[in-house]
């Protein structure tokens, strides 16, 4: 067992998690002090991310035994316990967390005007949020948390979004809260049906209901509910139209939590939840999950390619990526799976610095519009070399981060069904496209506006706030097996789980690509 | 040993990284200082490693485990061998010459450290490129000398075409990735690994057509690399870059990587005969396409650039009929005049203030002495003229495939060997002969400085005597002995120098020089000529020099669609259907409560009589329900 | 008839006549008052039911104690709230009070 | 049950009815009040025949002396005496009566019906039991009650103040 005592002496996910909501509620006591909040902020995520580090540090990567447990009763009658415990996969989503968490805090130190205290209150509590949703380890606990990252995000796009804020700020609320009440209801259902007798408590615990077997019905629709409330997330085609409105409207540092790591909860509830709770589901599904994953990728590349919007170009190939991510994780094979949380992991650098980018851009030329730019790279030459980095790493240059993820679950998707992988592969082409033609068109060509000469280029308040995620993004594609290795022993737990369901469905598979066949 | 190939990449990477962040603020215009003197070294290590191949060393080594996800495990590891070997050989010599030379091209430039980082990562990456030990390194660097490419292509990226170029340069190569990376995949899923070793040593138990598919696949990302038709588009736009850059990636090393991986995955080729001769085929193809483009081309770069497609083409041929060395031998030799030629150009180029049209230049004979005299060598060799280098690598190809039956390509070999004697000697013609046609420009024409025409000299040197000191005696001369221990499995009958391979040396000769002959009939002697053949050819003139419209082609076919497919997707799916649904569900549900609205008339009284009614309803079902 | 039935029968008639004067009058004290008839209606039954119980053992009883609390409560805001809205508008008839119409 | 008892009740309903009629059909409502207070004695009449002499003595205390004087005040502040004059001809009051009437009769129809485990009478227990039901068993809602009332009068009291200007 890996208990807490044993492994560190103090509940780190504990402190992890609620520290930036203790942070937060300090700093709303605080009245009038703008340099002293702020202070308390950075401190506070700064600590976190440390914190995160120290976590890593403890944490035994050899096993796929959730570490750091901590299990306090909580609703004794329905069963419901505060269990934190985290495996490879959280651990390394919750440092990629409150790293982003930690950067959109200097990025952000001067762009926010009004109402600044409760912008960076609102952070604090989304971090909370996400850091519990990564440890929960109670189907209650994790529902709560799911919905407190929610709040704070609706605010944040609500409050201090651009023009049509609002529109978009109900739109995700509306999307997002959709999937989630979808998820409760399933949530609430396996709870039930996976007591002892009718007598008994509902299990909420997720280790005893990885243990109990659904009926195959069961399965189908508390997968489907599940999987909805997570594709939502993710995004998935169709579900993903709130995405381009909410990244347009939300302000920077929203952008990039939302991209950074909020879509990544939705890969996150899949390896978590999806998988290893509805085994025989999953075998009948992924043909189709995967076929909206390649039409995620492809439809998501192509619109992309004609966006005339900065951040919107960056969210429909965010649409695009995480269908690699969704493709990677249900061929249902390490490698896929791998490559997939590899894909969550390296997306989360590379579109929380693209957003991080247009950010600084746009607070230097007041537009978005890629029309309006071009022959940047003369006035802003290290933004346009940050920028190019941050491209190539996104395209799947090798050697950066994107393309171990891409490449991984491209073999795993392609060991599964070679069509599929093949088609899969068209998205590198178009990725390439949509964003060196972005890039053509913002940096190179003649400079539309000479003034832009007198305008600063990255300030060292900025560089800073890139360099981490650009060490990490040639960390990880360089020498990815610091990562791997992280996520090796969670992952092979999964595909152990699926193993058998696998060698009876093996052929049930073939019969649904048959099917397949039949419908194109 | 191992501390040479450790140094060798790692010296242009180093120069790179401190070139790169440090050059702007600090180097200036010393920036080639650092880049120069790693990229020296790297060639005199590269020099010392031949050397050591040549005594029989070679070198497998695993450095660190790269990627280990369940049974996907990579190596970055180094493997040295007589065909690493000769390629470092060409590479760190060109590239070192071009670094050279570079320093007087580029004086003056804007971007001078940032050429010079360029030109490091990139000989960084062709250098890793050759040394890899598996597959998916090759593809990883494969990649990364795309993307040098790519910068150095659109390194005057204010301006439009040289912006355009390099984008299309990457996206093309992408397309020929796409199959190299499934290629990949594909190896992977059936053998298991992806070491060179390991694959070749399990090839036994792989089923013929997934063995063709591989191939297939592996080829096209060669097609991509090596500008084969129908991916070569990218390279003529290429000329867009430095002719520095051109020279060295553009001609000399970069593309060639398609040749050096079908000639490293030669064990698996010579699996799949039909994948071999679909090699050959679009070998032979893109032969004579690229030079009957470059017969009417008038930009001095853009000859040279169809020119390189076309001896690319010569490359497979010989691949692909299975005359290994032969393809190797050419790509060696094509290696050194190639570079020798752009590196020409780019003194012409220099020479005539950045004019790249031929038809403004003209008489630069004497202005130029050393230039227009490497230039010649170069062109000689290219055009097969006997003892110069050209003449043997290009004779051990049209050789090779004239030994393994295919008549056929040897035919087309021929012609295309004609036109390129014609088409090179044109060039020549039109440049340095003749009357100055801009007489503007040919009065501030001068001879380059000696940075760059020492250069020119040391490459002229090789072009002109490689071929007898590797070439002789003709298929089986000292590169096919270096090269045999590599391509030993998949080499068939040794051929022994007879007296129909004499017959045929000598017609290859012939044809070369004519191509000559006849350049100068139409170029010096009446030319009025030109004008008329292209006027009797018409439709055929007009379709070469139109590059056979295949860039619209492209466009009315792949690209435009693209475009008008995502607009429509984003336009009618996602605005349209998806958020239209949405935002028609929103407002069903408004609309369903403007409806209701008025049922809640704020008064009391009516709503406790609807409460009654309801307790009413209640009753009478449960009476009815239970008596 | 048993006597349960009866004391049940009272309890329904008197619950139905102050139901009647709730929806039919229009002055807000008068329709507190009615509301207060229905609750003691309700008491009655309570009552008899605890008493005609067999293991009832006066738990009928608490609660009327129980709703006596309440009654007072109900009555006081209600009452209150008749004053609060009388000085509004002068007027003491249902039917005026409309500000919360959809 | 017994013959005095059977008395009582029917003398006792017919109090209740009448006087609850009354307090609907009154136009005064001075009267109206009035009659409520006997239709109030009358139930407590009922529950002393029920045993439950507690809850009678309550009823008297409660209804009679506190909520009477409370709706007596409240028409005396609104210095509104008249009820609505029409209340025999709008149409409300005639709509009612049908849905009433249908659901008593319902109601007693369910109740005629029923099946009940009674037993005989006087199962209501003596004044000490019901103290310790509750004060041990009901103390938590006994407590909340009380909060409960407490809240209530300072609702009241602040909704029944007159705003300082």
């Amino acid at each position: 067992m890996y208990d807490f005592q044993e492994q560190i002496g103090f509940p780190i996910l504990t402190v992890l998690t609620f520290l930036p909501a203790v942070a937060g509620l300090v700093m709303l006591l605080m009245r009038g002090k703008p340099k002293a909040y702020k202070g308390v902020a950075l401190a506070a995520t700064a600590a976190n991310f440390i914190l995160s580090l120290v976590l890593i540090a403890y944490f035994d990567r050899y096993t796929a035994d959730m570490q750091f447990i901590e299990k306090v009763p909580w609703i004794s009658s329905l069963g419901v316990s505060y269990h934190m415990s985290v495996d490879g996969i959280s651990v390394l989503l919750i440092m990629l967390t409150a790293l982003l968490s930690l950067i959109i805090i200097p990025a952000s130190w001067n762009y926010i005007k009004e109402r600044e205290m409760q912008f960076f209150v609102a952070f604090l509590f989304l971090e909370t949020g996400l850091i519990g949703v990564f440890c929960a380890r109670d189907l209650l606990l994790f529902y709560v948390f799911w919905e407190i990252m929610l709040i704070p995000m609706y605010f944040i796009i609500g409050i201090w979004g651009g023009p049509r804020r609002i529109y978009a700020a109900v739109k995700f609320f509306l999307f997002t809260f959709a999937g989630s009440l979808l998820m409760l209801i399933a949530i609430v259902a396996i709870a039930y049906l996976a007591r002892a007798n009718p007598y008994a408590t509902p299990v909420f615990d997720m280790d005893l209901l990885e243990k109990s077997i659904f009926s195959y019905q069961v399965q189908m629709l508390a997968f489907l509910a599940f999987f909805i409330a997570f594709a939502v997330k993710v995004p998935m085609w169709p579900l993903h139209t709130w995405l381009p409105d909410a990244h347009v409207e939300a302000p920077t540092a929203g952008s990039v939590i939302l991209a950074g790591v909020m879509l990544k909860v939705g890969g996150y509830g899949m390896l978590r939840l999806c998988i290893p709770l509805f085994p025989d589901a999953v075998v009948t599904l992924a043909p189709w999950i995967l076929v909206l994953s390649l039409i995620a990728i492809i439809y998501g590349a192509l619109v992309s390619l004609v966006q005339k919007d900065l951040k919107k170009l960056v969210a429909y190939s965010s649409v695009s990526h995480m269908g690699f991510v969704t493709a990677g994780i249900f061929a249902l094979n390490l490698v896929g799976i791998e490559g997939g949380i590899m894909v969550m992991f390296s997306h989360g650098l590379l579109t929380g610095a693209l957003f991080l980018m247009v950010g600084f851009l746009y607070e230097r030329l007041h537009t978005r519009e890629i029309a309006d730019m071009g022959g940047l790279a003369g006035p802003f030459p290290v933004m346009a070399g940050v920028l190019l980095f941050f491209t190539l790493a996104s395209l799947g240059l090798p050697g950066l981060s994107g393309f171990v993820g891409e490449f991984l679950s491209l073999v795993g998707l392609f060991t599964y069904s070679k069509p599929l992988g093949a088609i899969a592969s068209i998205g590198v082409i178009l990725a390439a496209a949509y964003l060196l033609w972005m890039f053509q068109r913002v940096m190179f060509t003649k400079l539309r506006d000479e003034k832009w000469y007198k305008l600063p280029d990255l300030s060292l308040r900025e560089i800073v706030s890139l360099a981490p995620l650009a060490i990490l993004a040639v960390w990880a594609g360089v020498y990815p097996n610091t990562f791997l290795q992280l996520i090796q022993p969670s992952a092979a737990r999964l595909t152990e789980k699926m193993a058998p369901y696998m060698a009876e469905g093996g052929s049930a598979v073939e019969r649904i690509f048959a099917s397949l066949g039949g419908l194109f | 040993m191992k501390t040479a190939v450790l140094l060798i990449p790692l010296l242009p990477l180093a120069s790179f990284i401190i070139t790169g962040l440090f050059g702007k603020r600090y180097f200036k215009e010393k920036s080639h200082y650092l880049s120069v003197a790693a990229v020296a070294v790297s060639w005199l290590l590269s020099v010392y490693l031949i050397v050591q191949v040549e005594r029989g060393e070679e070198l497998h080594w695993q450095v660190y485990s790269w990627i280990a996800a369940g049974s996907f495990k990579v190596e970055i590891g180094f493997l040295v061998d007589q065909l690493t070997a000769i390629m470092l050989l060409v590479v760190s010599t060109v590239g070192f010459m071009v670094h050279v030379y570079s320093i007087g091209y580029m004086k003056g430039d804007g971007g001078y450290y940032r050429f010079f980082a360029y030109l490091n990562l990139f000989m960084f990456s062709m250098f890793m490129l050759v040394l890899g030990n598996n597959f998916l390194m090759l593809y990883v660097f494969w990649e990364a000398v795309g993307l040098c490419s790519y910068l150095l292509i659109s390194f005057w990226y204010t301006k439009q075409s040289a912006a355009n170029a390099g984008t299309k340069a990457f996206l093309v190569n992408r397309v020929g990735d796409f199959g190299f990376g499934l290629g990949i995949m594909l190896i992977f899923v059936t053998v298991g690994t992806l070491s060179y070793s390991g694959v070749f040593s399990s090839l036994g138990s792989i089923g013929t057509g997934t063995m063709t598919a591989i191939c297939l696949l592996l080829f096209m990302g060669a097609m991509g690399k090596s500008a084969q038709f129908p991916l070569h588009v990218w390279l003529p736009d290429a000329m867009e870059g430095p002719t520095p850059v051109s020279s060295l990636i553009h001609a000399a090393t970069m593309v060639n990587a398609g040749v050096y991986m079908v000639a490293r995955s030669s064990p698996i080729f010579s699996h799949s005969p039909n994948a071999m001769f679909v090699v050959a085929l679009v070998g032979a193809f893109t032969a004579i396409f690229a030079a009957s483009i470059g017969l009417v081309q008038n930009d001095i770069k853009k000859v040279l650039a169809y020119s390189t497609v076309s001896q690319l083409g010569y490359m497979f041929v010989a691949l692909g009929v299975g005359a290994w060395t032969a393809g190797m031998f050419h790509l060696v030799a094509h290696g050194f005049f190639k570079g020798l030629l752009f590196l020409g150009s780019g003194s012409v180029i220099h020479a005539m203030g950045g004019e790249q049209d031929m038809r403004k230049m003209g008489g630069l004979k004497n202005k130029t002495k050393i230039t227009y005299w490497t230039f010649v060598i170069g062109a000689l060799a290219i055009s097969g003229f006997p003892g110069l280098a050209g003449f043997f690598s290009k004779d051990s190809v049209l050789a090779g495939a004239f030994h393994k039956g295919f008549w056929y390509f040897w035919l087309v070999g021929l012609v295309a060997a004609f036109m390129t004697a014609f088409y090179m000697f044109r060039l020549i013609f039109m440049t340095f002969h003749g009357k100055p046609r801009d007489e503007k420009a040919f009065a501030h024409a001068h001879e380059s400085p000696r940075s760059m025409t020492i250069p020119l000299i040391v490459l002229a040197v090789p072009s002109a005597i490689i071929g007898l000191l590797l070439g002789l005696p003709p298929e089986s001369g000292h590169i096919d002995h270096f090269l045999e221990p590599v391509f030993e499995a998949v080499m068939g009958e040794p051929v022994h120098f007879g007296l129909l391979d004499a017959g045929l040396m000598t017609l290859s000769a012939l044809i070369g020089i004519g191509g000559i002959l006849l350049a100068w009939l139409f170029y010096v002697k009446r030319p009025d000529l030109p004008a008329k053949a292209g006027a009797r050819a018409g439709f055929l003139y007009r379709a070469a020099l139109n590059k056979y419209w295949i860039d619209e082609f492209y466009f009315a076919v792949f690209i435009n669609p693209v475009r008008a497919l995502g607009r429509g997707l984003w336009r009618w799916v996602d605005v349209g259907i998806i958020d239209g649904f949405a935002n028609g569900s929103a407002r069903f549900f408004n609309g369903v409560g403007m409806a209701l609205k008025p049922s809640q008339s704020g008064k009391a009284q009516v709503y406790l009589f609807s409460m009654f009614l309801g307790f009413l309803a209640l009753l009478v079902a449960y009476l009815i329900l239970t008596i | 008839m048993t006597p349960l039935q009866q004391y049940l029968a009272l309890s329904i008639a008197l619950f139905f006549i102050g139901s009647w004067g709730v929806l039919a009058r229009r002055n807000i004290i008068l329709i507190v008052m009615c509301v207060e008839l229905m609750l003691n209606a309700i008491n009655i039954a309570l009552v008899a039911f605890s008493n005609y119980s067999p293991t009832g053992a006066g738990r009928g009883e608490v609660f009327v104690f129980f709703v006596f609390a309440l009654a007072a409560a109900e009555a006081a805001i209600g009452l209150a709230i008749a004053i609060a809205m009388y000085r509004l508008k002068e007027r003491l008839s249902i039917g005026d009070f409309d500000e919360m119409k959809g | 049950m017994p013959e005095f008892q059977q008395t009582a009740f029917i003398l006792l309903s017919i109090l209740i009815l009448a006087s609850a009629f009354c307090v609907v059909l009154f136009r005064n409502l001075i009267y109206s009040a009035l009659s409520m207070i006997g239709c109030f004695l009358g139930v407590a009449g009922i529950f002393i025949l029920l045993h439950a002499e507690l809850v009678a003595a309550a009823q008297v205390l409660i209804y009679v002396g506190a909520i009477s004087v409370l709706v007596i005040f409240a028409i005396m502040l609104t210095g509104h005496r008249a009820g609505d004059l029409r209340l025999f001809f709008h149409k409300q009051a005639w709509v009612a009566v049908p849905i009433c009437a249908v659901a008593g009769i319902a109601l007693m129809v369910v109740m005629a019906t029923a099946t009940y485990n009674a037993t005989k009478d006087a199962q209501n227990p003596s004044d000490d039991a019901i103290a310790s039901l509750l004060f041990n068993e009901y103390a938590f809602p006994f407590e909340l009650v009380s909060l409960a009332l407490l809240v209530a009068m300072i609702g009241a009291v602040i909704l029944a103040m007159k705003e300082k200007k």
